[in-house]
């Protein structure tokens, strides 16, 4: 038996674990995952992509698919918690230590995801609006197509700063220093579905409550995801 | 190892058909449009040209939405149990349709260079048009029909924005090497990526280098010199 | 056996226009057209064999219409079955001798295969000495070669009529003798009209009934053959 | 309104510059490739092609390798004050290196398609080879190389991938039409996405069919048929 | 005035090979070849343009040395100054009889005007009468024409030698007569030394003092111009 499981791109390394997992524990059960930004996903299910479990990284993705009624609203869990942090490249030389110092002439450029279609660029613009410093720093983005663009970029010393998931930041502990955690007005929270469609998989159940487990906890906790 | 051949052999797969598709789609129009005396061949030559011009993922989005469950095509195809959402078929379809303009420009090119006294002499031996086509025309324009191919081939092997879209990326089914790059570099895991290009370049040049020689011998007039 | 023209045609290149009109009708089989450079000959023939559709006219040959604008006929150059010579040869450089030979003899999608030559060419291959050759490709032979290479690949198809544009014009004098005696033989044995352009005297004399002369586009009368071999050669002139 | 014009504008300035500097580069190489009579001329070929293979995103993550701030092509060009990370010259480059190859493919089929006899004859004429270059072979072989340029505009008019890597995506200054549509339907915002490749597709035809009427008027040959 | 030919080549082309070893030297100013189809005429005179390497051997003009494959000199076609008429003509494609015949003199890198024409390439094209067809393209004009227009743009640039494949091949007698006239008054006027393919005894009477006979890729001795004027042809056989 096979189910396919469309995730988000900052899920990629936690998800395939996950199903590593749930394949030794369902001998005879086959994995099969696709990644993309969350909204690629979503346009993919919404057109009848064949896949059997959608998990977004935000609420909103999840919100249009309930909309477009290509997932089962009671299959709907929030299965993990995130959070954005600002990043500057291990060796810059700014001294950068809070949000507020992006004012500062001397920073030209920062980057974090594309609000339109971005969820890491919807919380942080969510949260730069909260601290009354979203005018201050629009002017000064270059925007990223996903949350791993925008940590390269910081990673390679191309932007001065940027916003990205503390999951991703620790991809790469030796390139990027985290400055600071923001606060944020609506908790940054994963959901996960079963896609709606004809004949349900009846494993995709098993996948979203194997993600819910203890030990799909731990899996996830050991990625950085806390819990929702 | 496996996590090298698999994608390696899906994507000559997916390329080699995509190339097929696109070189026999493209050869027949470019000889259409060289034919057709019409005010309107350059109008539909520059039509037929948009799959270049469009974002391959946009490309990617609108044959979604066409070959989806709900797009129209898509419910005729089912009919025929035909499934291209999520499948290496409907990468075939994604590198079709994107490789497919360059065979067309190259091959209508080559097709206008053709003397048409040789056609003529044909025509007098007897010759019907559809002979003339696979006799006298192809032969000649085949060089730069070639040039045509192994750009469509080449396009086809890095083709991924619209592949992405329709095929989606699940290892071992869909992801083909470009995707699997796409991914390793994503996911910063440069040696991957690094390994996964060499495999890419390497495989193209032995394929485009291989082409190239196989073409037809009389082309080599230029040996006098 | 009987050949009927009539056409008119106007052709523009930049500001000069060339008018053709070109009239005759005769019973004879072995017509030559013959006036100076830029007259209108070969496009003359290029009509009669359809790779030219004249604005105006009719086309007869032993009675079958190959063309007549009046009542919109006009059979595609692979229906008349003619022999056709091209001037400038139309060698097909994709092709070896032995394939362009057999081109005509072979129906079908594909070329004929690169050594083995149809029995009804080998006839022509010896008959113009083109036996050692047949494996070479139009470029690697000499201007006479390919113009022996072309007449081969026109007869060897048992046409209904000769069209021969300038048959012998690269040939040295040895082998066009040669090669007149066979057309002659040909022309003998399968009783079909010809129609010859030729500059060269010897070929009006040893080959054609009436001559046709043309200038600017239009037939100004018919010349005897024996009249224009004393004509053209200022030599015999002086010999005789 | 303006949403439309800023990045049409911007569009077309980076085709265009792009497109001039594959077309001269393309043509250039391919005129060496087609003359020099060597076993690597494949091999060279092949491995000019490869801006084609690589997915567009890993083109572009590798100008940003070699062209960013650390990058060492980057660290030289910074001495000139050049830079092409987050600017509109680097989306001419990622462009450029995109369109470069469908410029060298047609045109060597094309250069290798001119009568070697015709070259003879400009040399007993008195041209020298730079003469003969530009007097007999480039005209000769313009359609076919023409076909070539009008592909590398449209390549360069879609390219998005390498483009949003180097010049990242920032509106008014490198957010081309691509990249805006990308965005758009990224975005789930339809409308929009349709209305900019309703602009893209306008302009990408009216330039390839004015192009068309650019042909040289001697490659008219076939009109008499 | 001194010519000095002594090549060796082989060509291969499929199974067939063919051997060229041509020698002579001579004080005359006016030579024609002369021998049968394929014989290696085309192919000395391409050695002697530089449009073709020999693999031993060496050619000089006057005392200049074209080539010489002992001390490795080969002079590019460009330096060698010559008239070369070439036997399909070669004329550009993409250019008007016109700017064909104003292409050698025409320096730099960009063609002559589309209707300009110099001055120096006026007188033949007024010999040649080729004055309404100036703006036409190659594949605009007659098999004859092409040739004249070749022979003017070959001649138009005062060379340093002729060197001419079968001029004539394609003219009708009275215009061949007329171009013989004009060419042999040039040949007068610059005293350079002139090559002549032709298999036209006329030809070899009036502008060949020396005629080189050609067979099977060697020189096989001289022959009398006059003698040869007889020989070829069997009309003033009987005449005489
Ligand atoms: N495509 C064309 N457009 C305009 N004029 C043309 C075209 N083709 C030929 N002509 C003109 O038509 C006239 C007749 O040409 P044709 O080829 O029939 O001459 P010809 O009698 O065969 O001469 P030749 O003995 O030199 O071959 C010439 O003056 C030529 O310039
Ligand atoms: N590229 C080539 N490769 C091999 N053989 C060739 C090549 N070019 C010419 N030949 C052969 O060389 C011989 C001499 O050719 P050449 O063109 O010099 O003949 P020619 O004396 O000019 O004859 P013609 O009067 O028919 O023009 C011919 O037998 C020809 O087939
Ligand atoms: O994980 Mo995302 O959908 O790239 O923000
Ligand atoms: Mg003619
Ligand atoms: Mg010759």
């Amino acid at each position: 038996d096979e189910i396919v499981v469309s995730a988000a791109a900052s899920l990629t390394n936690a998800f395939k674990d996950v199903a590593k997992q749930f394949e030794a524990k369902h001998p005879g059960t086959k994995v099969l995952t696709s990644f993309g930004a969350s909204d690629v996903v979503l346009q993919q299910i919404v057109n009848g992509a064949p896949a059997d479990v959608f998990a977004s990284a935000d609420e909103k993705a999840m919100d249009k698919a309930v909309a477009q009624k290509a997932v089962d609203p009671a299959t709907r869990k929030d299965f993990a918690r995130n959070g954005v942090v600002l990043i500057v490249p291990t060796d810059s030389k700014l001294g950068l230590h809070d949000v507020k110092d992006l004012k500062r002439a001397d920073v030209k450029r920062l980057t974090y995801g594309n609000p339109a279609s971005v969820p890491v660029g919807r919380y942080t613009e969510a949260s730069l609006k909260q601290v009354g410093m979203w005018q201050t720093v629009q002017p000064k983005a270059v925007l990223a197509q996903n949350v791993r663009q925008a940590l390269d970029y910081v990673a390679r010393g191309e932007v001065d700063a940027g916003f990205v998931f503390g999951t991703d930041a620790a991809i790469m502990p030796d390139k990027v220093k985290v400055v600071q955690a923001l606060p944020s007005p609506k908790p940054v929270l994963y959901p996960i579905a079963v896609v709606a469609r004809k004949g349900v998989n009846p494993h995709a159940g098993e996948f979203v409550k194997f993600v819910l487990s203890a030990q799909g906890q731990e899996i996830l906790a050991h990625y950085g995801f806390k819990k929702p | 190892m496996t996590g090298l051949v698999v994608p390696l052999l899906l994507s000559l797969k997916v390329a080699g058909w995509a190339t097929l598709f696109a070189a026999v789609l493209g050869t027949a129009a470019a000889f259409g449009l060289a034919h057709w005396r019409s005010r309107w061949c350059n109008f539909v030559d520059s039509v037929l040209t948009l799959p270049l011009v469009l974002p391959p993922t946009v490309m990617g989005y609108y044959l979604l939405v066409l070959f989806g469950r709900r797009g129209w095509l898509g419910v005729w195809l089912a009919h025929w149990n035909i499934e291209l959402v999520f499948t290496w078929q409907g990468a075939v379809l994604a590198a079709t349709v994107v490789a497919f303009p360059l065979v067309l420009k190259s091959a209508r090119a080559a097709f206008e260079e053709v003397d048409p006294q040789l056609c003529n002499a044909a025509r007098v031996l007897g010759s019907s048009e559809a002979a003339i086509f696979f006799r006298v025309v192809l032969p000649l324009a085949s060089r730069g029909i070639l040039a045509g191919v192994l750009l469509a081939f080449a396009r086809a092997l890095g083709e991924f924005g619209a592949t992405l879209m329709i095929a989606g990326n699940i290892p071992g089914r869909t992801q083909t090497l470009s995707i699997a790059i796409y991914e390793a570099v994503q996911a910063g895991n440069d040696d991957l990526a690094n390994i996964l290009v060499l495999v890419t370049s390497v495989t193209c040049i032995v394929v485009l280098w291989l082409a190239g020689h196989f073409l037809p011998a009389y082309g080599r007039r230029g040996s006098k010199r | 056996m009987s050949v009927r023209v009539h056409i008119e045609h106007r052709l523009l290149s930049g500001q000069r226009e060339f008018r053709l009109a070109v009239d005759f009708q005769t019973e004879q089989r072995r017509l030559a057209l013959f006036g100076p450079s830029g007259a209108g000959k070969t496009m003359t023939l290029q009509s009669i064999a359809g790779l030219m559709r004249p604005e105006r006219g009719h086309i007869a040959l032993n009675g079958t219409t190959l063309f007549d604008s009046e009542r919109d006929i006009c059979l595609p150059p692979r229906e008349r079955r003619l022999a056709y010579l091209f001037q400038d040869y139309a060698l097909f450089p994709h092709l070896t001798v032995a394939q362009n030979i057999g081109f005509g003899l072979k129906p079908g999608w594909a070329n004929p295969s690169r050594r083995r030559l149809p029995a009804a060419a080998r006839r022509w291959v010896d008959a113009f000495e083109l036996g050692h050759i047949l494996e070479s490709y139009p470029w690697e032979i000499s201007g006479g070669q390919k113009q022996r290479v072309a007449l081969a690949r026109a007869l060897a198809l048992e046409p209904r009529a000769l069209l021969l544009d300038e048959p012998f014009a690269a040939l040295d004098t040895a082998l066009r003798r040669k090669m007149r005696q066979e057309l002659a033989a040909l022309q003998r044995q399968l009783e079909i009209p010809m129609i010859l352009i030729t500059h060269d005297p010897d070929d009006v004399a040893e080959l054609a009934d009436e001559v046709y002369e043309i200038r600017a586009g239009a037939i100004i009368g018919t010349v005897d053959p024996a009249a224009l071999a004393l004509r053209g050669d200022p030599r015999v002139q002086a010999a005789a």
